[in-house]
């Protein structure tokens, strides 16, 4: 149809790889092409009200695509949830969290427990709700480190560091030998869900490859695409 | 010729005054400048800062300074040090110590615009016997080597006033009888004027022709060197320096047998060491008070040389145990003797007398003996353009 | 994933490039530090050295308000050249500067200062216009303070990413520099990918601070005695 | 929220201990370096430069490593003292002090080449032993180097961030900097009070720069003239 | 008394190679140091190396060094600097650019413990004229006000041996006047040994009694001055080193109103320029053999106050135009005269001549005039034990 355009995307590192992924697809399906520049959420919204050049936000929140608009920085009606996702308390001993809930959490002893940090992780906000809700939040207070984000967690678990922590599923999902140590997928009834949205933003307008990017997103083969990355797929 | 009776020599006007800490220059010169001049005084009396004003160092020096027509600075001008031209020869040497002996000597000539240079670094670098040393970092230099190195620097930028702060102090004397005649030259027959600091008597009495007095930061006097050496009032000032009389003669002849130089003069003639001049060139004698006795008789068979006879002309003031007699032998003549031989050969104005001097206290004063330096005048026109290697 | 060598040279024609601004304005005023009796002296040294306080991040984001077309600078910009300097390659090396301006400054003026204004004075005793003395006399003399200032400035550009980050937006082929690219290999857990690049970018300069030690070796500035 | 000054006390902390550690841990290096003939001395000193390349989250998970109770600094540390050094204030001072080494030993070095052998030598035939020598002529006479490598390594530490935030684990009261908070501060969009903190933090350096710096200048190092 | 002649002199051994790119340094020196010992030789033969490596600041000087009866170095010693106790005065000053000139002064003077203290720092301050000068940065010193502190500052560290690397290059005549005597009584009365690099002839006649001879690296020789300057082999090195003769005498009378003092010795009577010593004080006197005039008559009325009939005893081997005669006249006495005198004269071995010295040119050579050191040394031992401030 129409000749082949280009969208820029600022993706927040959580997604970065399976938006790597997709844009192959996603490049094949339409034959538009995606710029992806990624960031922690707030560094991308920050870079976005001071004039950056990118068309599309994925957010690893539902918050900032929301200011944005109020904000009248984006084009009407393209915000909407791409992903939930989903945590996991991981360790790396085998064994030692498979239990699950508070039975796993137990088994902390003086260890320290790693969460991304809730002031500035939508993931950090559902450890803690989670932690929380199991009545643990309060008694781990002396033992509990904070990550700038999962990413981090991952590094503080992964080297032994942490004897256990709450990291995003999609992290795990994402490498090769996701089932090394030990695993418990955290019930979403044990957090607020944590919606990832997107938005076209101002610069989009007349960008055919960021409104097919938008559609594309929402095509069902793409949302299995994206559970089997680790997220759940958005209900809405 | 001392520079104060030359009315072609330049003239240097310095009108200064700079405060530091406890210490004030206030210098007033105003001299013409031909050969040497020495600067002399104490430790500490501010030879070093007066250069450096004249050099245009002192930024914070207050006053005027004109040279030679142009005015180098005052209330409203201030001609920086390059434009001077004034070459300095620092007391510490300050070499550049990223370069090599080669850079260094070279930085200046490079600088130099071709018609300006006087000099091919060749025969400068002969002359300081530098040579082995051109390739060395300055560094693994000896004290003195520093110090060739530094002067050979300044020469080659072809100045036309040098400041000179005690270039030669930790030469030995051989090294420095080859330089000395250097600077004569350079001073003499190339009209470099040179101001000269130097705490070493004999070489301030043997290179300069003016003397300029320095103490406690003002210029207590300025003249031909005899003159402000032998001056009563300055005794205290000059200390030491005891300049003896410089003495115009030619050369009458030589006795290549004896190595001997017989040199005329308006009272006969003196007898010295060997110099090597044709006969019938003029030349400066230096004979220095101490080094003149006086009898009533002439003397018998003795072995000293030059019997002049004369006449006592003063005897100056009383200077402890020891008297200045001037006498004229047809030429003035300063003789030290003690007091008590004042009193025991009845010494008074007029009273005909014989001046002693023995043959090797004869000195040659300037035109040193041929050294690279003859060379690089022949050199001179024939210079290429341009002496970089 | 092919071995993607377009960060690294981009990070190094970054780094290039600030060492080069940073020593074209650092050494100005270095030299000024050095000589001023000015009583703004002390207030300048220590706003040369403020940038370091800030976190990476947080000066990001000050260049970026500053920067944006909404900024006080970039406004200007923009209104002059038709694009604020945000989300550019010119726009990092803007930030670069900024922030690495300290490490070049500070080391300059020591050697400046150690330097002293003794073979200022001879060189122009021997005919020298000021800026001939400066290039032929000064720098060489505080070579050493080049050298430590350039290696600290130069690595440091390389290793910056916080605020090149929030300055730049990760642009491929534009902004996104090596460091990020390491940045990105760990955060989304790539990690042989991060060891990789780590080890290029330590070998690469390994070699270069290697050659550059061992050239200044050979020239030792000091007396050794 | 009432104003926190709990990580601006901790982070003035970290970087005073730092730099305490970096001027006693960097000024024999440095001394080595200046003074060594020894061929090592080229790769000795692009290794201490090596820090600065690496982003710094790259190095902190590096230090992650190495420190945690499976690398081989942390499992010695854990098999004698019982913990490991991540996640504590000792972890974040040994972290800060890998990390800034090169901004102290760099000038600290050019500092002690600029002073040279002279003046040990005329303080030991003044009957100096070598301790004295060194502390009464050298370390004075190479002010001006640990000034400006005292304060680099300072400020950089103060600033310092993805490093720390890395191996400290953001721990209230322990590991819990003023950078870190700032940099929260900016992420949840709580721009006036990032303000606050980071003009606390300016006007505190810049106060004690000031200090620093007109101290300094009242004991000049070098002759003037 | 020369230190080659005086067994209780503490002995210095030095056997040293020390290579530094062409220059290769490769001295052997055996001499019992009392007094100064001058060290000589042109500029780059190697005279500050040598003072380095016994102090031990060359690390890569292989060999041996023993001074009085300890080994300083050898193939498996090395004493350090500091326990070696040799105090160094620095050819560039090397002030301490952080401290006042009091700070550097005391620098060494607070690292001596009390009881070996010669010195208050008082004492040394006074002499050299350092009190304005005390609160001030070096930075600001003129180029002798840092040789002066430089000096002090070694002598206040109380060395075993001192090393001094031409201290008085750029001091002038009065200040040096001063200071000499000083390090006269630093090496005599209180037997602090030293050796002493100087270019001037001046000075190295006046305060050594003993010479080392460097030339391109090598000691060519050492041992009392009288005979190494006047060995005919050494001339090509020793240079216009003209020690003259010197002559030990007692002080016979004083002539206050002439302001004169008679020295008795073996042959006689001198008279010379009045010293402060009381009658029958023994003192060496120097007499320049340029001073020395022959003649073969007693000279009439004359200026020549000192006449001395005496005999040739040898006439030195061909040295250009002029020549070196020893005479004898009760003691030895050399003059310098023209070779034609010698001829004119017939002198020969044997021959009774008059030496003629005016009296003016007799030189006290040691035991200066008082000084604030005279105080000094009845300070010594009532010095509190510690000179700080
Ligand atoms: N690295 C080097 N390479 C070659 N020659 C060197 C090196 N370092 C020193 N020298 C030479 O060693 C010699 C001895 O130096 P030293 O300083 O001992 O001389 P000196 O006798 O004290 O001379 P001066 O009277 O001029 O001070 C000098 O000729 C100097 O040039
Ligand atoms: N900042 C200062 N405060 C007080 N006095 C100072 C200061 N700077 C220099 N002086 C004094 O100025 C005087 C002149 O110094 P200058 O270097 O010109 O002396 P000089 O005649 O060259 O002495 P020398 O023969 O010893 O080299 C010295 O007495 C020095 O102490
Ligand atoms: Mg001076
Ligand atoms: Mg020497």
């Amino acid at each position: 149809t129409a000749a082949a355009a280009e969208a820029t995307v600022a993706v927040a590192t959580n997604f970065l790889v399976p938006l790597r992924s997709l844009s192959e697809e996603f490049a094949a399906r339409t034959g538009h092409s995606l710029r992806i520049s990624s960031g922690s959420t707030g560094q991308l919204y920050a870079q976005i009200t001071n004039g950056a050049p990118y068309d599309v936000f994925l957010s690893a929140d539902a918050a900032r695509p929301r200011r944005l608009e109020e904000a009248g920085a984006t084009l009407p009606g393209t915000r909407r949830t791409y992903a939930l996702g989903r945590i996991v308390l991981w360790s790396a001993e085998p064994d030692r969290v498979s239990a699950g809930g508070a039975r796993a959490l137990r088994t902390l002893g003086d260890g320290k427990i790693a969460i991304a940090n809730p002031e500035v992780a939508p993931y950090g906000v559902a450890s803690q709700e989670a932690l929380e809700r199991l009545g643990f939040w309060e008694p781990f207070q002396d033992r509990l480190v904070r990550g700038i984000n999962v990413a981090q967690v991952f590094q503080f678990i992964g080297t032994g560091n942490a004897a256990m922590g709450f990291i995003a599923m999609s992290q795990l999902a994402g490498r090769p030998k996701g089932g090394e140590g030990s695993i418990w997928i955290v019930p979403p009834d044990l957090h607020d869900p944590i919606r990832q949205d997107m938005v076209l933003l101002e610069r989009a307008e007349g960008n055919e490859a960021a409104f097919a990017f938008l559609d594309f997103l929402a095509s069902p083969e793409v949302l299995a695409r994206i559970e089997s990355f680790g997220y759940s797929a958005p209900t809405n | 010729m001392p520079a104060a009776e030359n009315p072609a020599a330049p003239r240097l006007e310095a009108n200064l005054r700079l405060d530091r800490g406890d210490f004030r220059l206030e210098a007033s010169l105003d001299a013409r400048l031909s050969g040497v001049t020495a600067v002399f005084g104490p430790s500490g009396c501010g030879k070093t800062t007066l250069l450096r004003a004249i050099a245009g160092l002192e930024r914070e020096a207050r006053g005027r300074i004109a040279f030679d027509g142009t005015v180098w600075q005052d209330d409203r001008t201030f001609i920086p040090t390059r434009e001077r031209r004034a070459g300095l020869v620092f007391q510490d040497a300050r070499l550049f110590s990223h370069l090599t002996v080669r850079g260094n000597i070279l930085y200046g000539h490079r600088r130099t615009p071709a018609d300006e240079r006087i000099f091919q670094p060749e025969t400068v670098i002969r002359l300081m016997a530098l040579e082995p040393l051109l390739g060395r970092r300055v560094s693994s230099l000896s004290g003195g080597e520093r110090q060739r190195v530094s002067f050979a620097r300044a020469v080659l930028a072809t100045p036309r006033l040098l400041l000179m702060d005690e270039p030669l102090a930790s030469l030995d004397q051989d090294r420095k009888e080859e330089i000395l005649p250097f600077i004569e030259r350079l001073a003499g027959e190339l009209a470099i004027p040179t101001l000269y600091v130097s705490h070493e008597i004999d070489e301030v009495v043997r290179l300069a022709s003016d003397l300029v007095l320095v103490s406690d930061g003002r210029v207590v006097a300025s003249g031909p060197i005899e003159e402000v050496s032998n001056r009563f009032d300055l005794r205290s000032y000059a200390g030491r320096l005891d300049a003896g009389s410089i003495i115009r003669m030619r050369v009458a002849g030589h006795d290549e047998e004896t190595g001997i130089t017989r040199f005329a003069f308006a009272g006969g003639e003196v007898i010295g060491p060997r110099v090597d001049l044709p006969e019938g060139a003029a030349i400066n004698l230096r004979v220095r008070s101490r080094d003149v006795a006086i009898a009533l008789d002439r003397p018998g068979r003795t072995s000293i040389l030059n019997v002049l006879p004369g006449r006592v002309v003063e005897i100056g003031p009383n200077d402890g145990p020891q008297a200045h007699v001037l006498l004229d032998v047809g030429t003035a003549l300063w003789a030290r003797i003690m007091r008590r031989s004042v009193n025991e050969l009845e010494l008074r104005p007029g009273r005909p007398v014989y001046a002693l001097i023995k043959a090797v206290a004869v000195d040659r004063r300037s035109l040193g003996r041929p050294t690279a330096m003859d060379l690089s005048l022949e050199e001179r026109d024939a210079a290429p353009p341009d002496g970089r290697r | 994933m092919p071995f993607d060598f377009e960060p690294l040279w981009l990070s190094i024609e970054l780094a290039a490039i600030t060492v080069a601004i940073l020593l074209a304005v650092g050494t100005p005023i270095a030299w000024w530090l050095a000589r001023t009796r000015s009583r703004l002296r002390v207030a300048v040294e220590a706003v040369v050295a403020l940038p370091l306080v800030l976190p990476p991040t947080v000066l990001g984001f000050y260049l970026l308000l500053m920067l944006g077309p909404g900024g006080p600078l970039g406004g200007l910009l923009l209104s002059v050249t038709g694009s604020s300097l945000t989300f550019s390659f010119e726009g990092l090396v803007f930030a670069s500067t900024i922030y690495s301006l300290p490490f070049v400054v500070q080391p300059v003026q020591g050697a400046f200062e150690a330097v002293g204004r003794g073979p200022l004075e001879a060189a122009f005793a021997l005919r020298a216009r000021a800026f001939d003395a400066f290039f032929t006399v000064v720098v060489p003399m505080a070579r050493r303070g080049f050298i430590t200032g350039g290696v600290l400035g130069f690595a440091h550009t390389l290793g910056e990413f916080g605020v090149v980050l929030m300055v730049g937006g990760n642009i491929p082929g534009e902004t996104r520099l090596i460091s990020i690219a390491v940045f990105e290999h760990v955060e989304t857990l790539n990690y042989p990918a991060a060891h990789a690049l780590s080890a290029t970018l330590l070998g690469f300069c390994f070699l270069v601070l290697l050659t550059v030690y061992a050239v200044n070796r050979r020239f030792p500035v000091h007396a050794g005695r």
